[in-house]
């Protein structure tokens, strides 16, 4: 355990010594340079980890020159300064080797000088106990930094230097005064020995509050707060990324921590009061204003100054908003959590940002794919800064949640818009770098210092995941549940040498974890609605997974890593005992599935995670209102123990329903499921939404009983499964794409199951179970064929193709099979569904959403037949004359699931067994329906024998066959072109084929319901408030004066509203 | 209370050339004034009226036959050490902001704020 | 004598006063750096009469002497005159 | 058990006189309307044996080589599925296989079927016609859907003969007049079902010369042609039972099978053809807002 | 428009200060650790000048800190002004005779007076800090004088860097002798009012006088001819 002192005596010896060294050359300096850094990082590195393992109870308190502390300057070092004071030296080592690595120009020596010194400066501000030692330290970090942030000498870095020196001086100026006269009011200039003499009552007297009001406000200068932090983003903007990375990364939290420790020491009452105003603007601004922006380092410069708000808002209510309990801890690690995510990703951007060197946004195309390991650094951080699960940017931001006392629920609220919008332009970005783009580009300068800051930031996510299961007492098995996960994605994708070896692995996994689920029942205990999601969705999995094979040879090596972390995700969705857990998997399978569909069409994953994010923070909102009990993690039974507001269960519920892709919010399912990976879509459609259907029954039995007018809301979501049933369909109709067409098939029948849902009798539970299972059956076996197909033909769009049943007979019996069981006809397995769901409408007497429901489903053999047409029927083009049937496994999955479809049809209750147990498990003693004979099925209202139509329909058919060969007619084949077609004889394929918009005729009448108006009001959100956001950042004019306003106004603003005295 | 209203006073007119000025050494002259003002106003509170300065030269300074320093005879020490830092850390600021000036005109040969707002939005 | 004192001091603090606007408001940036300097040089009289020899010294050589020199040197290297 | 698969050969055979019959007389009297004698009221008959005679069959692929059968089995079904004599354990036949709503989803049956023949043939016109059928579908499954909801709420029963349980005793409790704005609706509807004239712009002779079975010829057709009739009289024995009050003997039956059979010649033969959206807006329009009315009122009730 | 709006906001600023400042008396004597300073001055570091005492002694820290501040602004300055190309070139006219003659016979007085100042820091008013500044003000002299005088960048910065260590190498004897960094009693503090007192007061003074004097002298130098030499 080192003396802090020594740190400091050395460092001032090493940065003297250059001054002699620099004329024996660079290298001896670099040598000198390193050798402090390290000695420095390797002494705070053992009194933080004395601190750590608790070697050290109390902080270390050093008197310098003798004296006790009033007398004398003392340091004082705690766990907080002593972990910061690590991060400020690993990040400036990093930034330092960066730097070096890019080239310092010409006097090289004295900007390691600088370097030193800022580094000096910032641990002395740290440690030292003494206000007018503070200042002298806070001018050591400015002016280092005024030289460093001028290093690049063209005109930008100038520009944002000098701004920075005048507005620097202006706060060096409040904090002297205010040392001073502190002096003068409490007659000692040492913290501890002020705050003994300071009381809270003393702030009415008119003095003190002026005094402490002048300290703290010169802080708040360089705390970039929003009305007066244009010169901060100048210096984001302008200046060496290296310099901007260590003064983003460390010093800021160094004036951060000076800031909330000085406030704490003069007790100063209104510290809340100012860190909601300030720390909440200033996040919320600079995440929208960060929207518009074309210059990637000014973007990046608005995230970290948002990010220092929210800071400034958790150190407000940690110190300031009288949290106790779990509350106060959980708010203790969001603040580390923050610094460490901000510290170790920000640096990273900056460091990429200047190896790429390219300054606006469009420059960026592609980089993901032209470099692999600078594309996988650039997006680790990416995530981290905006808060993806595995990441620690996502635990700070639940512990920041959920620390939040309840009644500053607006705080809450703006917090997670901000979240969104922080979202949409880091993704807006990410969707410009993940671009297709060939060429190679390399960098000048090394990549390791980026690496280690991953590296660590991997570590700190992964400590942060254990802290979280382990502070909020959270059940460990979803944590080591949890951990698995990212385990055997990382084990898929490590030891995954070819696809092969992928694909094999992933099965294995899957079906390992299927295996493990089933035997051992810890996971789940007795057969519950949990249960039956974990099969559907393990069983879903493993077809879908067989089938991926053939076409995964042109997916990237991400594809199978994060398929199984999509699938496990899911899993853990419905294992989930709280809220809470369930809130975590729920972000990880967004998460996941985004960088899925973003492998595919790069817009639409960017639509598909604004829309699950507005849903999933939308949730975490709902959930922050129900939190209860000590630890303030909301468990399913125990948020039904008191009245909850409806905002609750609307909020949790808007998650399920983006996923279901329910009516408004639907506009993201088109794209998404149209362009994503072939190889995914099936398990996107077939099991990612159902996993909206079991939130949505979560909601509805373990929440809206007791949420006020909870019929109402029932009533109404059946009318969005309704109207999203009819109209999705009648989209379909139109659309050219065969996965557009599926993908709108398939919200509207995720409709059918809403209603069922709503409806929240068991015969409606049953009926959406079923009907979710039947989904998942003939949605997959669909998109499962419609993958083969465009595998084989090369194409997606409709039109193009036509007479494939002469090249695929099987995929085509499959298909038709399908579309059958798609449009509910008897004998197959659909027709159970509907049935279940109309006689549950009728016994709730529901009478217009019936109707639209069975006209819904009338509407759906229009595009049914459209997809059978244009694919498989109709003329045969020349260029597919020679295609092959499908790949082996994609065959083998339609049949089995073709097969299901048929041995559904004649004995529903294979699967009405199964929703029988899950409904009992929901609390309702019978599923709705009763069985009159072995195969007759009766509700109140109608009966049906399952059994009987299937034995009758293949009866006769094969009757008819019969009968067909007594005729005496001899059969003759003839060839496709061989037709009456007016007297003419078509010559080509093309020329008689009909395929292109085949219900013209129709659109006429339906024009006014398929005009995109849910799309154009978003779209016209949308550009609004960009217009708005545009505009509206003009506010950071560049001109030195107006900053230089700003703060005078700020500063007689805060007094005007704390200080109640003279006016 | 004169000497206090003396230094606000030239603390204000300090900042004001620094908001309102558009020239670059206007600014940083500002900015000197304004350290000047900050360093007499701390000063005039360490002051009190009829005592003589810190150096005890002589010996009726002292308390009768002891080495303690009679305190009712002397002026308040530790604003003047804390100026002395100030004045040198005021020269030190000055030094660097003219250094990048000089460096701004090299640049663009202009010292006027008008031409240095590249960075804004 | 005390008083004589007093207004002598009235008088140098009205001069300073004088003297920053005068810095301020003129257009010539060489007048400006001298007056600027002869604020500090009044400061540190000033300083006299608070008892705080220690820190007139500073100021009348570090205030008055070196700070005046660095600004004329900017000012002669750059246009010296306010646009 | 078997006695029943007896009779439904016996019912299905009937049926395809009856429906034959039915056939040869709408065409006389069209003929007579035209002011022709037009051909003897057996022509269907003679039709059919001609097609069975024939000696070879064309066939363009193995679902145009099925599809009749669909087409057979779809009419059949929806036959046998629905009691054609209310109370009588012999002519009620399968209907004890499911209730409206199945009866509902398998009249599909046999138009998908033959759609997908229709497809398969690689005829333009063919591939044309089913989407006018399917798009027009679309247009009268509304007010028939409202009417039959209606039905079911109002006598809290999906089943047919409950349905016709429920309307026996007297005229005054058959359903045209029990609720008589949705059986207006339901029957409109039906001439939509039968594609007659002015909705038949599916099987538009002048544009695609019979719509979907263009391609057929000999045993194919004669399926075809025996499916379409079959299914026809199915059709009416639905339609009697939902809103004339079912029947309690066979003279019954004929008789209002044979009424219905007059609503629709008597339609076809005054209106000209409507184009498939004029078709979907006129069934959109008119017959939902009668339906709605009785809607309503069970709605509220 | 924007001289208005700066004049409103100043004066509300201002105001509010004024309702502070009007509270603080004026001249009242004060309370707190100054007493412990004043009345223990002498008798804990001998030094007549409690100035000088509380600066070096009580609160050496934050001489150590400034000192830094200067060498970080002398460095600063170099590195920005490294090879500027400053294009209107600073031209140095000839001095008269007068200011030539005049500086030949008072630089050297000069710079025996700021040896003066910062010799008797803990005596006489006066330290490390002005000492220095007078040498610089010496060498300012000689600029203007001579066109053609240069200075040795290498010797000065090797003086300053020696000086600069000396006085953070006495701050870590403190350490190793007397426990605690820039312990004062390393030296024996000596007798009230007599040269050799106040411990190890005077040697910091003399550090940071040559560490001052190099620092500004290089700076001005950095200054005045920001074209590479040597």
């Amino acid at each position: 355990m080192v003396n802090p002192v020594v740190i400091i005596a050395i460092t001032l010896i090493a940065a003297f010594s250059i001054g002699i060294f620099q004329f024996l050359g660079k290298k001896f300096v670099r040598g000198v340079f390193w050798l402090t850094v390290l000695f420095d990082f390797a002494a705070i590195l053992s009194i933080a980890y004395g601190f750590l393992t608790k070697a050290i109870k109390n902080p270390i308190m050093v008197k310098i020159g003798g004296f006790p502390p009033p007398i004398g300057i003392n340091l004082y070092v705690d766990q907080l300064s002593a972990y910061l004071g690590v991060v400020v030296f690993f990040i400036g080592a990093m930034a330092a080797y960066h730097w070096l690595s890019r080239g310092i120009n010409d006097p090289e020596p004295k900007a390691l000088v600088l370097l030193l010194l800022l580094l000096l400066g910032s641990t002395g501000m740290i440690f030292t106990q003494d206000f007018f030692n503070l200042f002298v330290f806070i001018e050591i970090t400015s002016i280092a930094s005024y030289g460093l942030v001028a290093s690049n000498l063209d005109s930008f870095s100038l520009e944002a230097s000098f701004k920075y020196i005048v507005i620097g001086s202006i706060s060096s100026t409040f904090v002297l005064l205010g040392a001073v006269l502190l002096y003068k009011f409490a007659g000692s200039l040492n913290m501890a020995d002020i705050s003994a003499h300071i009381n809270s009552s003393m702030y009415s007297g008119g003095m003190l509050i002026i005094i402490s009001i002048m300290f703290l406000f010169g802080l708040l200068i360089e705390l970039e707060v929003f009305p007066m932090n244009g010169w901060a983003l100048d210096i984001y903007q302008g200046a060496n990324p290296a310099v901007v990375a260590i003064l983003a990364g460390g010093i800021v939290k160094g004036f951060y921590l000076v800031f909330l420790r000085s406030a704490n020491y003069l007790k100063f009452p209104h510290l809340l009061k100012i860190g909601i105003i300030f720390g909440l603007s200033t996040y919320i601004v600079s995440q929208f204003f960060a929207w518009k922006q074309k210059d990637i380092r000014r973007l990046f410069g608005y995230s970290s100054v948002g990010q220092l708000g929210l800071l400034i808002l958790a150190g407000a209510f940690y110190l300031n908003g009288n949290l106790h309990g779990f509350a106060k801890k959980y708010m203790l690690f969001a603040i580390i959590f923050f610094v460490l995510n901000h510290s170790f990703s920000k640096s990273t951007l900056f460091f990429l940002a200047d190896l790429f060197g390219r300054r606006r946004i469009e420059e960026w195309k592609g980089v993901l794919s032209k470099n692999k390991l600078f594309g996988f650094l650039f997006s680790t951080s990416v995530l981290s800064m905006a808060g993806a699960p595995p990441f620690l940017g996502f635990w700070a931001k639940l512990f920041f949640i959920l620390a939040i006392p309840k009644e500053y629920f607006y705080i809450v609220a703006l917090v997670l818009i901000g979240a969104i919008a922080e979202i949409l332009y880091y993704f807006n970005l990410y969707r410009i770098i993940s671009e297709k783009e060939d060429g190679i580009f390399d960098y000048k300068g090394s990549i390791v210092p980026s690496l280690f800051n991953v590296f660590v930031l991997l570590g700190l996510s992964a400590f942060g995941a254990y802290k979280f299961f382990i502070l909020t007492g959270l059940d460990i098995q979803s944590g080591k549940f949890l951990a698995f996960i990212t385990i055997s994605s990382v084990a898929v994708f490590v030891l995954g040498v070819s696809r092969l070896a992928q694909w094999i692995l992933s099965l294995g996994m899957i079906g390992a974890l299927g295996f493990h689920v089933i035997k051992n029942t810890s996971l789940v205990p007795a057969f519950n609605i949990q249960s039956f999601f974990v099969y559907l969705v393990l069983a879903g999995a493993i077809m879908f997974v067989f089938a991926t094979y053939p076409l995964s040879k042109k997916y990237s090596a991400v594809f199978y890593p994060l398929f199984v972390f999509t699938v496990f995700s899911m899993v853990g969705i419905s294992v989930s005992s709280n809220w809470i857990t369930l809130f975590i998997f729920w972000e990880l399978m967004s998460w996941s599935s985004y960088l899925l569909i973003n492998q595919g069409g790069k817009k639409a994953a960017w639509i598909y995670l604004v829309m699950s994010a507005i849903g999933g923070y939308g949730m975490l909102a709902g959930i922050k209102l129900l939190s209860t009990g000590p630890n303030l993690i909301p468990s399913f039974s125990s948020s039904s123990a008191f009245a909850v507001s409806a905002w609750a269960g609307i909020l949790i519920f808007t998650a399920f329903l983006v996923k279901m892709g329910t009516a408004p919010l639907h506009i993201w399912a088109r794209d998404a499921y149209g362009e994503s990976p072939d190889g995914f879509t099936p398990l996107l459609s077939g099991v990612l939404s159902k996993m909206g259907v079991f939130g949505g029954i979560l909601t509805i039995v373990y929440l809206l009983p007791h949420l006020s007018h909870s019929d109402t809301i029932l009533y109404g979501l059946a009318w969005f499964g309704a109207l999203t049933a009819l109209f999705m369909a009648l989209l379909a109709i139109f659309q050219e794409d065969v996965k557009k067409v599926l993908a709108y098939s398939s919200i509207s029948q995720v409709g059918y199951i809403l209603i069922g849902l709503a409806l929240a009798t068991s015969l409606g539970y049953s009926a959406a179970l079923y009907h979710t299972v039947n989904h998942l059956i003939f949605k997959g076996l669909l998109f499962v064929a419609a993958a083969g197909i465009i595998y084989r033909t090369g194409t997606s769009y409709l039109p193009e193709m036509g007479g494939l049943i002469r090249r695929m007979p099987f995929t085509f019996l499959a298909f038709l099979m399908g579309i059958i069981t798609l449009a509910g006809i008897p004998p197959l397995s659909g027709f159970a569904g509907k049935w279940l769901l109309y006689s549950a409408l009728l016994e709730k007497r529901w009478m217009f959403i019936l109707l639209i429901a069975m006209f819904a489903s009338i509407v759906a053999f229009m595009y049914c037949y459209k997809l059978l047409h244009t694919i498989f029927l109709g003329q045969l083009r020349d260029k597919y004359r020679k295609t092959k049937e499908l790949p082996l496994p994609l065959v083998i999955v339609e049949l089995v699931l073709a097969g299901l479809t048929f041995a559904v049809g004649i004995k529903p209750n294979l699967i009405l067994s199964f929703s029988e147990k899950a409904i009992k498990s929901l609390g309702f003693t019978s599923p709705g329906y009763a069985y009159e004979s072995a195969h007759r099925i009766v509700s109140k209202f109608g009966y049906w024998n399952a059994y009987f139509m299937g034995v009758f329909a293949v009866g006769s058919f094969i009757i008819a066959l019969i009968l067909f060969f007594f005729a005496k007619a001899k059969i003759r084949k003839v060839g496709q072109l061989d037709i009456g077609y007016s007297g003419e004889v078509p010559d080509s394929p093309e020329s008689v084929h009909f395929g292109y918009d085949l219900y013209a005729h129709m659109r006429r009448a339906v024009r006014v319901f398929i005009y995109p108006h849910v799309e154009n009001t978003y779209k016209r959100i949308y550009n609004s408030l960009m217009a708005f956001v545009d505009y509206t950042r003009r506010f950071y004019t560049g001109d030195l004066n107006t900053y230089a306003l700003w703060v005078v106004i700020t500063l007689s603003f805060i007094f005007y509203i704390l200080y109640k005295g003279v006016f | 209370m004169v000497f206090f209203a003396a230094s606000l006073l030239l603390i204000f007119i300090g900042l004001y050339a620094a908001l309102v000025k558009r020239n670059l050494i206007k600014i940083i002259i500002g900015l000197s004034i304004m350290d000047t003002g900050v360093n007499m106003l701390i000063i005039s509170l360490g002051f009190v009226k009829g005592r003589t300065a810190p150096i005890i030269s002589l010996k009726e300074l002292f308390k009768k036959g002891t080495w303690l320093v009679d305190v009712s005879k002397v002026v308040d020490p530790l604003p003047q050490a804390l100026v002395l830092t100030a004045i040198v850390i005021g020269v030190a600021v000055t030094a660097m902001a003219l250094s990048v000036v000089i460096r701004m005109y090299s640049v663009k040969k202009s010292i006027e704020i008008d031409d240095f707002k590249e960075l804004k939005w | 004598m005390a008083e004589l004192l007093q207004y002598f001091m009235l008088f140098l603090i009205v001069l300073m006063l004088a003297l920053a606007l005068f810095a301020v408001k003129t257009k010539d940036l060489l007048s400006a750096v001298i007056a600027s300097g002869f604020i500090s040089l009044v400061a540190s009289i000033v300083y006299l009469y608070l008892q705080a020899p220690d820190v007139a010294m500073t100021e009348a050589a570090i205030g008055a002497g070196i700070t005046t020199l660095i600004f004329v040197i900017t000012v002669r290297k750059t246009k010296g005159k306010e646009k | 058990m078997w006695y029943k698969i007896l009779y439904a050969f016996l019912v299905t055979v009937g049926g395809l006189a009856y429906g034959l019959l039915l056939g040869g007389i709408s065409r006389k009297i069209t003929a007579r309307i035209h002011g022709r004698r037009g051909p003897t009221v057996f022509q269907n008959f003679i039709d059919l044996i001609k097609l069975l005679r024939k000696k070879t069959a064309i066939s363009h692929g193995t679902m145009f080589f099925l599809a009749p059968m669909f087409r057979l089995l779809g009419g059949v079904g929806v036959l046998l599925l629905v009691p054609i004599v209310y109370g009588s354990s012999i002519l009620s036949n399968f209907s004890f296989g499911g209730d409206l709503i199945v009866v509902l989803y398998f009249m599909v049956f046999g138009c998908l079927g033959m759609a997908l023949g229709a497809a398969d043939s690689g005829h333009p016109h063919s591939a044309l016609a089913p989407t006018r059928g399917l798009a027009q579908m679309a247009g009268y499954e509304l007010p028939f859907l409202i009417s039959v909801i209606g039905l079911a709420i109002a006598h809290k029963t999906v089943s047919i003969s409950g349905l016709v349980a429920a309307q026996q005793g007297g005229i005054f409790h058959w359903n045209l007049f029990q609720y008589p704005f949705l059986s207006i609706a339901g029957l409109i509807a039906m001439l939509g079902m039968y594609m007659a004239y002015p909705f038949s712009v599916v099987m538009a002779p002048q544009e695609i010369p019979v719509g979907p079975p263009t391609e057929y010829s000999s045993t194919f057709l004669s399926f075809m042609f025996s499916g379409r009739s079959i299914f026809g009289v199915g059709k009416y024995v639905l339609f009697m039972d939902l809103f004339l009050g079912g029947a309690t003997n066979l003279v019954e039956a004929f008789v209002k099978t044979f009424a219905l059979f007059l609503i629709i010649v008597f339609v076809t033969n005054v209106f000209p053809r409507y184009r498939t959206e004029q078709a979907v807006k006129f069934f959109w329009t008119y017959p939902v807002v009668i339906g709605l009315i009785d809607f309503i009122r069970i709605f509220i009730k | 428009m924007r001289k208005i709006v700066a004049i409103i906001f100043l004066t509300i600023v201002g105001l509010y200060m004024l309702s502070l400042f009007a509270q603080i008396p004026f001249g009242k004597p004060y309370k707190g650790v100054s007493e412990h300073y004043v009345e223990k001055g002498i008798e804990e570091n001998r030094g007549s000048n409690l100035v000088t005492s509380i600066v070096v002694n009580y609160r050496g820290f934050d001489t150590l800190g400034e000192v830094t501040v200067l060498f970080l602004a002398a460095t600063g300055l170099s590195f920005l002004l490294f090879s500027c190309k400053c294009l209107r070139e600073f031209k140095r006219i000839r001095s008269s005779l007068v200011l030539r003659t005049a500086t030949d016979t008072l630089f050297p007085l000069i710079l025996v007076f700021g040896a003066y100042i910062f010799i008797h820091g803990h005596l006489t008013p006066g330290g490390g800090f002005q000492g220095g500044s007078v040498i610089a003000s010496g060498v300012m002299l000689l600029f203007l004088a001579y066109r053609k005088f240069h200075v040795n960048h290498k010797a000065l910065s090797t003086l300053e860097s020696l000086a600069g260590i000396s006085f953070a190498g006495i701050g870590l004897l403190g350490l190793l002798y007397a426990k605690s960094f820039l312990a004062n009693s390393v030296l024996p503090l000596g007798q009230w009012n007599k040269l050799f007192s106040a411990g190890v007061i005077p040697l910091i003074y003399i550090a940071v006088g040559f560490k001052v004097g190099a620092e500004l002298s290089g700076l001005i130098a950095d200054m005045i001819s920001t074209t590479k030499e040597d």
